[in-house]
């Protein structure tokens, strides 16, 4: 036992000659750590996930010339509808109108039975967060900017209006939100900007976006 | 210590401790609408979570002079509150038109320094995760978040109620900022059947709330530890008045 | 290459100089904070459209005028509905009501009980068999037994008929204000309902009927209140409470007089004293008698049998006699078991103010016809007494029944000396309850069948006692059952086809719109208020006073027991078919229960009085019953009065409030009052020792 | 080398020139140190896993057991800083002799706050939000950061020392960083001295700006309360003589002098110095409280105290039996040098300063503001209990591996020949 103690701190005093290698071995670790950071930990934080049904908001926009608010819609009382109902879309698609097969999937699959898709939110937030889409109108926004209604939908979510499929939807593993739901500090590019404040009576108080 | 801003709009209570009877209608609407559990053992009253409470106040004398009175309490939404500055992450803060006391639950870290702070006890801690008997959980309302076991909670004043009656007034064209009395009331207000809460903004002439918050009768809590409540209370009965504040011996009360 | 120690000392160092320039660390520090946000175990909002369904609440004794806010179809509230007459606020059971459709305590499917006690789970099928089974067994000589525990619904229409379609009139109510009322106005000659004009009195005096809380449709009495009393100025209108605690009517009256129990019409007699020694006079024919009988209720004889204080009394009789538009209302203070004298006193009380048949007084409100022909109409079903009937089969005067149907109902907790009830229901061989929740009754039923809840159904709300108008409410389902239950009054036109007898509606909602009809409601479909009202009153004439009744019926002896016992009841604890509703447990009081004890209380000269401190643990005990409780000095109760709260003591239900406290009813002793033969129990007393 | 199999057979590792107990007989003691510390590891487990509910806190007293014991060990573990300012910045050199254990006691005393306030918030997984979303006008944000960089301070000066274990310091690169550690001792002995000045003062502060609860409201300077400076004041009349005890229970349990008694005696001095200075501060804190604040706030002086719980009684203890009396004998020479007084004065000075901090906590949080409100009392539970015993047993095995196996007394050998 003596001895053994002896031979491992006597390995220690002449640690000095062994002191091989360089800075080799630290760079190589920086490297490892860089790529595994960068690269490998983001793909296995996020899940990918494809929506349901592959639905085409150009084909909607351009061919049936519709508009955002068509579909997503603000109730009377001011709250937003979000995503249309299976019941809203069979207002046109109570049949198979055109040769897609996904359109006549999602008539088939959905409208027929009366299921609800599930579709993925590319910007859903935590129930801690309140949202006004009222609040955030193009009336709004357009006293100073000149945005088109899409434009206007594209400063939070993707662009989709001229897409013809649905980008695939990453999920973070840990807290459940997809890739794209706004952190605060994305909000607060506009609410932390004093110029907006007496235009559109916004402000960045707690309150305004939390519930 | 900071200050505090001034605001255009301040929501507030004038509450008529005459006409409450201590039924507990307003604090069951409260829990209703603010998504917070039920409790089976509730008889500790120290460790159970409910924003609004009703404290019964007694003139202290012997039967047959004595008098009882309720007197509920919600959050006075303090103009000056003694909880913000505290507060080491900025989870609660005093920053909105209308002049409510912030809570950001996923902010705060559960230090209850605020509660320390606070002489009115009307911040709660959530000593345990809430849980509700099953299936119960679906009778949530979709507008206050639910909050975890760790962090602080408080009331809010239903503000959620607040941004939806805005929300409106920007759907029907209405200006925002210049809600009608009565477009938005806090659950508690409606709830009561007696009508002992009056709610709106303060500063508005327009709302009933103004002028009784002047009244003779009317007065806040602890006025003179400078908190500034927004929140009031109205009785004719000088001991009940006299029981809104200490008071020395020889002082008056006012009223 | 050979790794050595340093070399490896060298790696790590790199690699976490490495991994601090990388968001590894810090985008996980992040998203870790951002997960206890949304931990998978905390329930997540759910959003959706929301829309409004306003109907009445057949859960709360006061039927508040509600809406109940739905968020794509899923209930989430009771709220406020201002333009229902029953309505204007929320009661702390209503405002409960969308969560107690999920209460642990709910019945979930038709239960039976098997031989050797224990109930299992059956088919709606199973239970309708087994239902005729027993309900032919019971057939002819009054062998069923009904006793319903809603005073309002067209419901009961339909088991009084099969009741009668069996050959029995064992139809009861549970016991409550209307009771004694109905006796009191049938005594006094008048028609129909008697009703009280609240909304439009200018000074209410309140003797014993605990008018903002148990008595009549508390919510619209209320509501009078609110608006008789602006916010922060002058009351326009004022209250007078007289009962032995300072409850939640007396807590805001302008003048609370303190009586002991059971003393409200001495209370009521000693003011008409007062009030013809000032003038007061009517044209009753029996007049003369009854200023007779009034003279002997002297300030002092009343002071010594009320305890009440003589010139607080003169200060009352004067107010009375000084306003436009004096309003008496007698009752019992926790809405039960007052028998008739005091209703009778209080109304002969009006009689002399000129209160009959005005504004701001009494109303004669017609009764509405029956729409289910065999029916027993309400008159009839008010008058058969419960208890006493229950008093009759315990004692052998009356055979027991073969079979007893009980509708929403909790008699087994809910009557006066509840150990002996709980014991002569045994004797009946076939009990079956029609029940939301397991209650105490129906864990002593054979057959135990689940109803939709108030919000889960069609129902109605006709004129509930108290109510100065005709008033007529549908209640409407807001969502469909969540569990597997029926509507009784489907099961109950079923079950009597079955047994080969036609109550003559072929769905309840039939005899829902025949009632609506019948009280000239302008809808018979969910409407935006489904709720009707009307100044139909009927003439009040020739009203007598029945001093003959009053001299006997009023029959103060000297207490039997050291301290009288003064039930305090309270809706925010629940009623006796829902017990306490998981949110309302923290509207107990402090003081009123601890853990599971129950708190009683008396004030400071009481309890010295008894060698007795708060805190002190006391045995509380009469022939009826005894238990154990906590003192909680309150100077709002009456000299040698023990006041202890109703409502807890449950043996059945769930954690939220099975086990806590005590259940008052068990020390209610009923006797008969003489003169009118109706059961009484308000005058009750104890016996306290140090436990 | 000889071997000499009568020495415990971890002796190599022993301080130079030192003799200490057979490795069984420590061992015995580890595991009684390890068994109290499970069972607050098994409280702080339940803490965590369910929640703050586990424990005797409530809804009026958010502050307890934690929080006293927080600051009272904050407030003993003074000596370190006040102790590291006289030895480096102002030169006084005998104090070289008890400077290491002042260094692992003020360790010691921050670590274990650190450890105890990660139980005691309720999401210590957000706890780094403290420095991220920092909000500037909280006296806790001040704490956090101030005791945080202390922290690391005290780890700065107490590396050295580990590094002066004689097997490690053969190495000649460990042998190098000690020495230049110690030689840059002075400048973290300043920055010690700053940054703990300040924490200490504005755990004072944070209580001294609850401007609605007038038991421990206080008036100040500039954004400071008075609060803040009494805190300091009583941390430096109080550390040193708790590090004299620590180091005195220390002897007692070893059977072998460590520090000798000119030391503790000085230590002594320069408490009971700062302890005069402070009573004189704190009384005249007290007059104008009960004089001005509380009259101000519509109360008096006796509604401030409650039953036994919370009598007038620990307000005396505080300010004579365990302030005045402790300063007079540690002032005077002839009573301080009797070691009885001297210890007698040193436990009371220490339980002042505790009831000091368990007042400013618990009983503040327990005097009712609001006229209708009810005196309330707290006791704290075995989970609170546990958890702090954990912390106890956590300084104990670090206290008893320092003492082995580092040089932490530079006088042990001399005084012990």
């Amino acid at each position: 036992m003596e001895d053994r103690q002896l031979n491992s701190s006597g390995c220690a005093t002449d640690g000095g000659k062994c002191c091989g290698g360089g800075i080799t071995p630290f760079l190589v670790g920086l490297v490892v750590s860089l790529i595994f950071g960068w690269w490998v930990f983001p793909d296995m934080l996020y899940s990918k996930k494809e929506q349901p049904i592959r639905f085409s908001h150009k084909v909607h926009m351009e061919s049936a010339g519709m508009e955002c608010k068509q579909c997503h819609v603000l109730r009377e009382d001011g709250t937003f509808a979000g995503l249309p109902s299976t019941a809203s879309c069979a207002d046109c698609h109570s049949d198979v109108m055109g040769s897609d097969p996904e359109e006549a999937r999602f008539v088939n699959e959905y409208v027929k039975t009366g299921k609800e898709v599930k579709w993925l939110v590319y910007q859903i937030q935590p129930d801690n967060v309140f949202f006004s889409h009222a609040a955030h109108s193009l009336d709004g926004c357009n006293q100073c900017h000149d945005f088109k209604e899409s434009e206007l939908c594209a400063q939070c979510h993707p662009d989709v209006a001229n897409s013809d499929s649905a980008p695939t939807h990453f999920e973070n593993k840990l807290t459940g939100y997809s890739k794209q739901t706004m952190k605060m500090w994305q909000c607060e590019r506009c609410h932390a900007n004093e110029n907006h404040y007496g235009v559109t009576n916004s402000s960045n108080a707690c309150f305004v976006c939390h519930k | 210590m900071s200050s505090f801003k001034e605001f255009k709009i301040k929501w507030g209570m004038a509450i008529d401790l005459d006409k409450c009877t201590g039924c507990g209608a307003c604090m069951v609407a409260c829990q209703a609408e603010n998504n917070i559990a039920p409790q089976p053992d509730a008889s500790n009253k120290l460790k159970s979570l409910n924003w609004l409470v009703v404290y019964e106040l007694t003139n202290g004398k012997p039967f047959p002079e004595h008098e009882v009175a309720y007197l509920p309490r919600p959050c006075m939404q303090c103009g000056k509150p003694s909880c913000v500055s505290v507060c080491p992450v900025i989870a609660t803060d005093k920053n909105e038109e209308g002049g409510i006391v912030s809570q950001v639950y996923p902010r705060c870290i559960g230090c209850r320094y605020c509660m320390a702070s606070c002489p009115y006890h009307a911040r709660y801690f959530n000593w345990f995760d809430p849980t509700w008997p099953e299936g119960m959980d679906k009778t949530l309302t979709p507008d206050v978040s639910v909050r975890p076991r760790g962090v602080v909670e408080k009331c809010s004043f239903c503000h959620h109620r607040f941004m939806q009656a805005k929300d409106k007034a920007r759907v029907e064209g209405r200006d925002p900022n210049a809600l009608n009395d009565g477009d938005y009331i806090t659950s508690c207000t409606e709830a009561c059947p007696n009508g002992a809460i009056v709610f709106g903004d303060v500063n508005n002439p327009a709302h009933k709330v103004h002028d009784l918050v002047k009244g003779k009768y009317a007065f806040r809590l602890l006025e003179r530890l400078g908190t500034d409540p927004q929140v009031y209370y109205i009785s004719r009965r000088e001991w009940v008045r006299r029981l809104g504040d200490n008071y020395l011996e020889n002082e008056k009360v006012k009223g | 290459m050979a790794l050595d120690r340093r070399g490896f000392l060298k790696f790590i160092g790199g690699a976490t100089a490495g991994i601090l320039a990388t968001p590894v660390v810090w985008k996980s520090l992040d998203d870790v904070s951002i997960w206890t946000q949304n931990w998978s175990w905390i329930p997540r909002n759910i959003d959706g459209a929301n829309s409004y369904v306003p109907t009445v609440s057949k859960l709360c004794p006061s039927a508040v005028g509600v809406k109940v806010r739905l968020v794509d179809g899923r209930p989430v509230r009771v709220l406020t509905n201002n333009d229902h007459p029953l309505g204007g606020g929320l009661s702390s059971i209503a405002a409960a009501e969308v969560q107690l459709l999920y209460s642990p305590s709910r019945m979930k499917r038709p239960l039976k009980r098997t031989a050797d006690g224990a109930y299992v789970g059956i088919t709606w099928e199973e239970a309708e068999a087994i239902l005729v089974e027993g309900l032919k067994k019971a057939k002819g000589g009054d062998k069923l037994a009904v006793v319903s525990g809603d005073e309002t619904g067209t419901i009961n229409e339909l088991f009084t008929a099969l009741a009668a379609e069996m050959g029995s009139k064992s139809c009861f109510l549970m016991p409550g204000e209307a009771q004694s009322a109905a006796k009191a106005w049938e005594l006094m000659g008048g028609e129909g309902q008697v009703g009280y004009d609240i909304e439009k009195s200018d000074y209410v005096l309140a003797i014993g009927a605990n008018v903002l809380e148990t008595w009549g449709p508390v919510i619209r009495n209320r509501h009078a209140f609110r608006v008789g009393r602006p916010h922060g100025e002058a009351p326009a209108v004022r209250f007078a409470y007289a009962g032995p605690v300072q409850n939640n009517t007396a807590a805001t009256a302008d003048v609370w007089l303190a009586i002991r129990p059971g003393t409200e019409a001495v209370l009521a007699l000693g003011l008409a004293n007062l009030l013809i020694k000032a003038g007061a006079t009517s044209p009753a024919a029996d007049f003369a008698d009854f200023k007779a009988l009034a003279a002997k209720f002297t300030p002092e004889q009343v002071a010594a049998q009320t305890g009440v204080d003589a010139k607080r009394l003169a200060a009352v009789a004067q107010e009375l006699a000084k306003a436009k538009r004096p309003l008496v209302i007698a009752g019992s203070e926790f809405g039960q078991g007052g028998g008739a004298a005091p209703v009778l006193a209080g109304l002969a009380l009006n009689a002399l103010l000129g209160s009959m048949n005005r504004e701001g007084g009494i109303r004669a409100l017609p009764y509405a016809r029956k729409v289910v022909p065999a029916a027993m109409d309400r008159k009839a079903l008010l008058q058969n007494d419960l208890v006493a009937w229950l008093g009759k089969v315990a004692s052998g005067k009356s055979a027991a029944p073969q079979a007893v149907v009980f509708y929403e109902a909790n008699p087994v907790y809910a009557l006066p000396q509840a150990d002996a009830m709980k014991a002569t229901l045994a004797k009946v061989p076939f009990k079956v309850a029609f029940t939301s929740f397991l209650d105490e009754t129906a864990m002593a039923c054979d057959l135990v069948l689940p109803v939709p809840m108030g919000l889960e159904r069609f129902d109605d709300v006709d004129t509930p006692y108290g109510c100065g108008q005709v008033v007529y409410a549908l209640a409407v389902p807001a969502l469909a059952p969540l569990v597997d239950a029926r509507p009784a009054g489907d099961v109950v036109i079923g079950v009597a086809k079955k047994l080969g007898a036609d109550l003559g509606v072929a769905a309840f909602a039939d005899a829902l719109k025949a009632k609506a009809e019948a009280r000239g409601a302008s809808f018979t479909e969910p409407s935006a208020t489904n709720a009707h009202v009307s100044n139909a009153v009927l003439p009040v004439n020739g009203i007598a006073l029945r001093a003959d009744v009053l001299s006997k019926a009023i029959d103060v002896k000297a207490p039997a027991f050291p301290v009288a016992l003064a039930p305090v009841a309270k809706l925010n604890v629940g009623t006796s078919k829902t017990a306490t509703p998981p949110f309302n447990t923290k509207t107990v009081r402090r003081w009123e229960i601890q853990g599971k004890e129950l708190y009683v209380m008396m004030n400071g000269a009481t309890a010295a009085k008894l060698g007795l401190q708060k805190h002190d643990r006391i045995e509380l005990s009469n022939p009826a019953g005894k238990f154990t409780a906590r003192v909680n000095l309150f100077e709002g109760v009456i000299n040698d009065t023990v006041a202890v709260p109703a409502g807890h003591g449950h043996t059945a239900f769930d954690e939220f409030s099975k086990g806590k406290g005590e259940n008052v009813m068990r020390l209610l002793a009923a006797g008969a009052e003489p003169g009118t033969g109706l059961s009484v129990w308000t005058s009750a007393g104890v016996n306290i020792a140090k436990a | 080398m000889d071997k000499n199999y009568d020495l415990p057979i971890d002796a190599a590792l022993f301080p130079e020139g030192c003799t200490r107990c057979s490795l069984s007989k420590f061992l015995v003691w580890i595991t009684i140190v390890m068994a109290v510390f499970g069972w607050g590891l098994y409280a702080a487990y339940r803490v965590l896993a369910e929640g703050l509910g586990v424990t005797g806190l409530d809804d009026y007293f958010g502050f307890g057991l934690w929080i006293t014991f927080d600051l009272a060990v904050i407030a003993l573990g003074a000596g370190a800083f006040f102790t590291g300012l006289l030895r480096y910045i102002l030169n006084i050199d005998p104090l070289k002799n008890i400077i290491n254990l002042t260094v692992i006691v003020g360790f010691l005393c921050y670590s274990g706050a650190m450890l105890v306030l990660v139980l005691d918030v309720g999401q210590p997984l957000r706890a780094w939000f403290g420095y991220w979303h920092a909000n500037v006008h909280s006296m806790l944000t001040e704490v956090i950061f101030c005791i945080t960089c202390y922290l690391l301070v005290l780890i700065i000066e107490y590396v050295p020392l580990i590094l002066e274990q004689k097997q490690l310091n053969r190495n000649k690169l460990v042998h190098a960083i000690a020495h230049n550690f110690h030689l840059m001792m002075p400048l973290f002995a300043g920055i010690g001295a700053f940054l703990s000045t300040f924490h200490q003062g504005s755990l004072g502060g944070m209580y001294g700006v609850l401007f609605a609860r007038p038991y421990i409201a206080r008036d100040g300077f500039f954004i400071w309360p008075w609060t803040f400076f009494l805190y300091v004041l009583s941390a430096v009349g109080s550390g040193p003589v708790f590090t004299v005890l620590v180091c005195t229970i220390m002897e007692k349990m070893t059977g072998k002098q460590l520090v000798s008694w000119e030391i503790k005696s000085l230590m002594g001095k320069i408490a009971g110095t700062m302890l005069t200075v402070y009573m004189v501060f704190k009384l005249a804190d007290t007059w104008a409280w009960a004089n001005d604040i509380l009259p101000r706030s519509g109360l008096t002086f006796d509604q401030v105290f409650y039953g036994w719980i919370y009598g007038k009684w620990l307000l005396w203890a505080e300010l004579f039996a365990c302030g005045v009396l402790p300063a007079i004998i540690l002032i005077i020479p002839s009573t301080r040098n009797n070691r009885t007084l001297f210890y007698t004065a040193a436990i009371l000075d220490c339980i002042g300063v505790t009831i000091n901090r368990y007042v400013m906590t618990v009983q503040a949080l327990a005097a009712p503001v609001m006229p209708f409100d009810s005196w309330e009392t707290y006791a704290p539970n075995w989970a609170e209990w546990g958890a702090s015993a954990m912390i106890m047993a956590y300084a104990a095995l670090v206290l008893s591996l320092s003492y082995r196996y580092l040089p932490v007394f530079p006088q042990e050998v001399k005084l012990n020949k």
